[in-house]
């Protein structure tokens, strides 16, 4: 028991693989470079479908994963491949050798500002779905004026299935949390006309279409087939908003309140530093390539080397869960025939 | 003056200025109005379309962009076969739908 | 509006403009449009600031319009642009400045396909050698002349004589730019500022003392595109275009709007006419119109030169309010005179619009 | 038998003579006014019926039978049906040998004829010797006897409706409920005044025994007016407050007969015939349980008993609702008592409805149809074939046409038979105009009528081949197709089997067979699919079948009832049918087909895919 398990990445899928691996009775190291736990999650307020508090989950995932070694602030400075271990420099100085390396790196998410046309960072009335995250848990922001919201907008896929933004991949989460955030706003702005401004939806998750359908019918919220084109700020400072009615096929423009981006995932480039570090390959979408995508995807082509989670590509969090077991799992099996 | 051309009016629909009394009205009433996923599969189905390009799934829309001239003329040919409410897939009851837009829209508006 | 996020995407459009030594070609129509123009820039650059700007009578039109209507394939388009660029490799320039914008977008254009099948350019050089007999190397820099005057915006500030702030108030002039398509939507990255948020006219603006404003419908074409302008029956469908921007600017109440391209401050100015003809409106103050100039003509009476000298009688749209705002003095009644002092026909007054 | 008092009146008459005097007021004016809005020429027909000598008998033939002795809710529940006669017939002889007795033994009766024959009793002396009449005696306390024991009945039904075959009752208004209680006590009421009087008046087994209980502790015969008082009393609230009760459906139920018979259909919404309907409604709630919408309790209030009391009460809004919820199975016409239309009176009710635009089908152009469907038109002088087969046209339907397998197997089995057939609607065709018709919207359906009418008669075909019964019914009666056979295809599979054209194998499977609404209760077919399934396997029966066979839930006859709303009553239909464990349920109609396959746990199919399987 005394095999050093490193994780990289202190988000939900390092600190689940973590219990799962402390429980089997190892003391894995987790390494984070920020100052908390939870990663992205620990950001969010509700997770559908059936809004449960994130906090919650991050909470109940760090009481399971107290006992294993923990560096926050802390990245990693270099990896050293020895005959059958790594040799891992962190930032604090504290050098690991290891036989075993998760990367639990997660995503990034994609910067909205990247998506020039739809002005974030730049008209006042615009933010991402991250920014009005940290609204539901503060209640802090000056771009969400509660005594005029009269019209809110979603756009869909910033910066998802967009060669424009080197992105081309579905962010999978965005279609089902811009329609989670659409029904919370309709909760604190009844009145308030709330569109969607899609290209796809894909509810392919569990309870997904029902809460579509709720977002339909109990909550009124209009959704527009069309890619948002062009943002543009009004006297007033509110946003008009241009898009194409596909179903229709005529152009539509709306002036809005507030516009919130869906802003995807794309990969971290810190997991990719890590990954050249370890001569670990990256696949063509930018995420890390696993052994198979379809049989193997927790695992690296190199052994020992694991993945959980985002590092591989969008995930829902109950995937990323999953996989953070069955990498736990993989990782026990694996040092048992080490053995 | 005449210039032999003019400004000709925008085609865009601005969302803004969709007059949308008649829909919230006819919302009260057919709350599964909103249901619609343009899947199409009314159109599809409907033997008025062949004739007045009829489709359920586009007079919701119509409605909703403020085109109701386009909606009502759509509307005519309908027989209430009710072959559209048999192929919903979210189970819209579209011939009372219709009948409700029949009694809440009028056909000579501008 | 946050203004340091234009900063942001600011810096990271910036290109390289050499400050001297650049091959000049004119525009097809700007000398019919704003005569002016052209000639003020070279006036500004080679005369007050002494920069190399060579020119050739031997060039001709790069083929944009043509190419725009879909009248002349590509290859000839082509051709046409390695002549030009086999004149200014004669005359020993490696930097190409356009006076036109759609010039300027079709040269990168062809420059950018060079570079994916360049076996294509092969074959032009084939079809020049053909034609002509000439050889060309490709330009090193090419830029739209908007480009060198944005670069010697602040020399030209030093040297101003007024500045872009009514006399009257001492507020900073509102000013509306107006970019023209073929600048930077097809290539961001060659634009000053990009696509979204062009500074090349804002840094100009900006520069010499006014205020940039920001409306909804900045980023919309003037209405030219050249077939809505240049079939007759689609005209009306140009000047919607225009008419769609003037609604849009119209609660900014600019004093004034400042082009880059030569199709864009003609039609803003003449169809403010016809939409004062047809629709009875107009959009400056007092029943005039708001006067658009283009970026030298604007350099030029921030310069001082004789408003009349650099053809601003032109213009549909009276540009003497503006000036009376500038604070800039000019004679009545010399606006109509000719360089020979001989007295040129007056226009007839327009019914709606207010003119001087 | 002598008269007690001279001047042969007192005051407890008053209530009595004054209620029966509104009551026949206002019957009178409402059968004048009834009449009066009967369109002209239903009025004619009216008149002509009356002295029409076969009408005439059958009107009273039918007012006997239905009104008095309620023979058809006899046949569908003995005790209730005893409990209906025993009030009605019961009553009806008290007041017939009531005025018998008056005129044997009175004279010069005067405006005493209003109130004698009830309160008789009260007005004579009779000594046993005196008696001649013990016969009239015994008749009076006999038929007392039996309207107090279906009153007994009346009460218990109240409280145990099980016993009498009903599941629900209806739910009684305060007005009823004051009619019912004040008619409940008449008849105790009358026992006890005639019991007081029976030592003067005489009686029979029941009074005359009373009276001597009474006497035992009662002798003061002062204790006999408040009991004539009472009686009165009673009889008079009832009359009063009858027109607005469901007891109204007593005297208008006379007129509805003569109306039916005279063949008179609803044409106004709410007056004439429809009014006469609505009056008719005893609010028995036989309806209630015949509603396939009933197994969701919610809809109670909107079965055919409730839509008559809200038009009475011309609540616009719940007839409308309820009028546009119904699925228009027929199953409640088909049960009604007394003949209320439930599905007409609704249609009737949706005509009335105020659209602010409709659809016009004058733009169809149907000459490509025409070209289509021309199989049987030999050449361009429209000259019909002279093969001697049966010249075809199949009518698939809207409906038939989500169920490509119906239209597939029906052609199959009419290739098997030799017959020569052309399908009118293969890439789609024009609505029959059923649904439209039952939305209420008759000059758009009869617009359609027309359409298809055009493509129909220049086919050349002598026979249209229908499988829906949405359509057949309409076909059936809005259509003029002179020279053409109108059929349902198991009327004409039978026809192929019975005449030798078409062999059936049969197999050893049990089939349940569901009647369709349109084509059971709307047309009148039931035997015809019950012999080809014979033919083809062995029948098994729903238990309930034919004319109170379920629907399916999925009729278009509801205009507002939602999809979820519907799946109950499906699976109550599904129960209903595989009560006799039927290994395949078969149908005849395409919607029922598709509505059942939803949620069904065994094969659902249609009788032509049956034969197709086993004919040859």
């Amino acid at each position: 028991m005394k095999e050093n398990i490193v994780i990289v990445g202190g988000g939900i899928a390092g600190l689940e693989a973590a219990a799962q691996l402390l429980d089997l009775g190892y003391k894995p190291i987790i390494i984070e470079k920020s100052d908390h736990l939870g990663g992205h999650v620990a950001d969010w307020n509700c997770l559908f479908p059936d809004m449960s508090p994130a906090k919650d989950v991050v909470s109940s995932l760090i009481a399971r994963s107290a006992e294993a070694n923990i560096f926050l602030n802390t990245e990693i400075s270099f990896v050293n491949k020895l005959k059958d271990s790594y040799n891992i420099m962190l930032s604090n100085g504290i050098s690991i050798i290891t036989r075993i390396l998760l990367m639990t790196t997660g995503f990034s998410l994609f910067d909205a500002s990247k998506k020039e046309e739809y002005g974030y960072g730049i008209y006042d009335q615009v933010m991402t779905n991250k920014d009005l995250e940290h609204w539901f848990n503060t209640g802090d922001d000056k771009r969400i004026n509660n005594s005029a919201m009269n019209a809110v907008g979603f756009v869909h896929c910033v910066g998802s299935r967009d060669e424009k933004a080197r992105n081309p991949q579905c962010s999978k989460v965005c279609c089902i949390t811009a329609i989670k955030q659409a029904i919370e706003l309709k909760q604190k702005f009844p009145d308030a006309m709330v569109y969607c401004f899609y290209m796809d939806l894909r509810m392919f998750g569990k309870k997904y279409e029902d809460f579509y359908i709720n977002a339909q019918r109990d909550y009124g919220i209009r959704f527009i087939r069309g890619r948002v084109s062009e943002v543009g700020e009004n006297i007033d400072g509110r946003v008009i908003v241009k898009a194409e009615d596909t179903l229709s096929g005529k152009p539509v423009k709306v002036t809005l309140d507030l516009l919130v981006l869906m802003a995807g995932m794309v990969c971290n480039p810190d997991s990719t530093k890590v990954a050249n570090m370890a001569s670990l390959p990256i696949d063509s979408d930018g995420f890390l390539k696993s052994r198979d995508n379809v049989a193997d995807i927790i695992e690296s082509p190199k052994d020992g080397v694991f993945y959980a989670g985002a590092c591989t590509g969008p995930k829902t969090v109950p995937e990323t869960l999953a996989e953070a077991r069955a990498a736990a799992l993989k990782i026990y099996l694996y040092i048992k025939g080490l053995e | 003056m005449d210039f032999g051309f003019r400004i000709s009016p925008s085609s865009a629909i601005n969302l803004d200025k969709v007059n949308l009394e008649k829909f919230e009205e006819l919302h009260r009433i057919e709350p599964d109005v909103y249901k619609c996923m343009a899947c199409g599969s009314c159109s599809s189905t409907c033997p008025a379309n062949r004739y007045s390009g009829m489709s359920i799934r586009k007079v919701i829309l119509a409605l909703q962009r403020g085109k109701e001239k386009e909606a009502v003329a759509m509307m005519r040919n309908c027989m209430l076969c009710g072959k559209c409410t048999m192929v919903c897939p979210r189970g819209i009851n579209t011939r009372h739908l219709i009948l409700s837009i029949c009694r809440i829209y009028e056909e000579d508006v501008k | 509006m946050i203004y340091q996020g234009k900063q942001k995407i600011w810096a990271d459009y910036q290109k390289e403009i050499p400050d001297n030594h650049w091959f000049y070609v004119r525009s097809c129509i700007r000398q019919n449009f704003f005569p002016g123009a052209e000639r003020m820039f070279m006036e500004i650059s080679r005369n007050l600031l002494g920069k190399d700007i060579f020119e050739t009578e031997n060039h001709t039109t790069c083929g944009g319009i043509a190419y725009h209507c879909d009248t002349i394939p590509q290859e000839t388009v082509m051709t046409i642009v390695a002549r030009q660029f086999a004149l200014m490799t004669e005359a020993g320039y490696e930097n190409y400045v356009a006076s036109c914008i759609t010039s300027f977008g079709n040269y990168i254009e062809i420059l950018e396909t060079w570079k994916e099948f360049p076996e294509l350019e092969t074959r032009i050089r084939e079809l020049l050698w053909k034609a002509c007999k000439r050889e060309f190397n490709k330009p090193k820099y090419v830029a739209h002349a908007s480009d060198l005057i944005y670069k010697y915006r602040n020399e030209i500030a030093a040297r101003a004589k007024y500045r872009l702030v009514d006399r009257h108030t001492g507020e900073p002039l509102r000013a509306v730019e107006h970019i023209g398509c073929h600048y930077a939507k097809m290539f961001p990255s060659r634009g000053i500022g990009g696509a979204e948020y062009p500074y090349v006219l804002c840094g100009m603006i900006e520069s010499w003392g006014g205020n940039v404003i920001d409306y909804p419908e900045r980023r919309h074409c003037c209405g030219y595109g050249f077939r809505q302008y240049h079939v007759k029956a689609n005209r009306g469908y140009s000047i919607s275009n225009t008419y769609k921007k003037f609604e849009s600017m119209e609660p900014y109440h600019p004093d004034f709007i400042l082009t880059n391209c030569p199709g864009c401050p003609y039609f803003m100015d003449r169809w403010q006419y016809v939409i004062a003809e047809t629709e009875g409106k107009t959009y400056g103050e007092n029943g005039y119109g708001i006067p658009v100039l283009t970026y030298e003509e604007l350099a030029s009476l921030v310069l001082g030169y004789n408003p009349w000298d650099i053809g601003l009688q032109l213009h549909q749209v009276a540009v003497e309010p503006l000036l009376d705002k500038l604070g800039i003095e000019y004679d009545p009644k010399e606006k109509y005179k000719g360089l020979n002092e001989k007295e040129l026909m007056r226009p007839e007054l327009p019914g709606v619009l207010r003119c001087c | 038998m002598r008269e007690r008092f001279l001047t042969g009146y007192n005051d407890f008459v008053l209530p009595f003579v004054c209620g029966m005097i509104f009551v026949l007021i206002y019957c009178l004016v409402g059968l004048v006014r009834i009449i009066l809005q009967l369109p002209a020429e239903d009025r004619k027909r009216f008149f002509i019926s009356l002295v029409t000598p076969k009408t005439l008998v059958k009107n009273i033939k039918d007012i006997f039978l239905k009104c008095l002795i309620h023979v058809d809710i006899w046949k569908r529940n003995k005790l209730l049906g005893y409990m209906h006669s025993s009030i009605a017939f019961g009553w009806f002889m008290l007041i017939v040998v009531g005025h018998i007795e008056v005129m044997l033994y009175t004279s010069r009766l005067g405006l005493k004829a209003l109130y004698y024959p009830i309160f008789f009793r009260y007005f004579v002396a009779e000594t046993e010797s005196t008696m001649k009449g013990s016969l009239i005696f015994f008749l009076m306390d006999f038929f007392l006897l039996v309207v107090l024991s279906g009153i007994a009945l009346a009460i218990i039904k109240r409280v145990r409706s099980r016993l009498f075959g009903m599941r629900r009752t209806t739910n009684p208004s305060f007005l009823d409920l004051i009619g019912q209680y004040s008619l409940w006590s008449i008849f105790p009421l009358r026992l006890l005044a005639e019991s007081f009087t029976a030592d003067i008046s005489g009686g029979s087994f029941l009074t005359k025994s009373l009276n001597y209980v009474f006497t035992e502790f009662l002798s003061n015969h002062a204790n006999m007016l408040p009991a004539w008082w009472a009686y009165s009393c009673a009889l008079g609230i009832f009359f009063f407050v009858l027109p607005f009760t469901r007891y109204m459906h007593i005297p208008t139920e006379i007129l509805l007969i003569p109306f039916r018979n005279a063949g008179i259909k609803i044409v106004n919404a709410r007056k004439g015939f429809a009014k006469a309907q609505v009056y008719s409604c005893p609010s028995c709630g036989l309806c209630i349980d015949a509603c396939p919408m009933g197994v969701l309790k919610g809809n109670i209030k909107d079965t055919t008993v409730y839509l008559n009391r809200q038009i009475r009460r011309n609540n616009e809004t719940r007839i409308e609702e309820i009028s546009d919820k119904c699925l228009l199975c027929g199953k409640c016409t088909a049960i009604c008592p007394v003949g209320v239309e439930g599905d007409k009176l609704r249609i009737a009710q949706r005509a009335v409805r105020k659209y602010n635009f409709g659809p016009d089908y004058s733009n169809i152009d149907v000459s490509e149809e025409i070209q289509r469907c021309n199989k049987f038109v030999t050449n361009q002088n429209n000259i019909v074939s002279s093969s001697d087969n049966e010249k075809v046209l199949y009518f698939g339907g809207c409906m038939t046409a989500l169920t490509p397998a119906i239209m597939k197997a029906t052609g199959s089995v009419l290739e098997k038979a030799g017959i020569e057939f052309e399908i009118m609607d293969k890439d789609g065709g024009i609505c029959c105009g059923r649904p439209m018709f039952m939305a209420g919207r008759f000059a758009q359906a009869m617009q359609l009528v027309e359409k298809n009418t055009e493509i129909i008669m220049s086919s050349g075909a002598d026979t249209l081949l229908l499988s829906c019964p949405i359509c057949y019914k309409i076909f059936l009666e809005k259509y003029h197709l002179p020279g053409i056979e109108i059929i349902h295809h198991t009327e004409y599979f039978e026809r192929l089997i019975l005449s030798g054209r078409l062999k059936v194998r049969k197999e050893a499977v049990r089939y349940v067979y569901h009647d369709p609404c349109e084509l059971g209760r709307g047309c009148g077919v039931y035997e015809q699919p019950r012999t080809v399934l014979s033919a083809a396997g062995e029948l098994v029966e729903a238990a309930k079948n034919r004319k109170e066979s379920i629907c399916c839930g999925g009729s278009l006859g509801s205009l507002t009832l939602g999809f979820e709303k519907r799946k109950a009553m499906t699976e109550n239909a599904l129960n209903n049918l595989v009560a006799d464990s039927p290994e395949r349920i078969v149908t005849a109609c395409p919607l029922c087909m598709s509505t059942f396959n939803r949620y069904a746990d065994r094969p659902v199919e249609d009788i032509a895919m049956v034969l197709d399987r086993t004919a040859y």
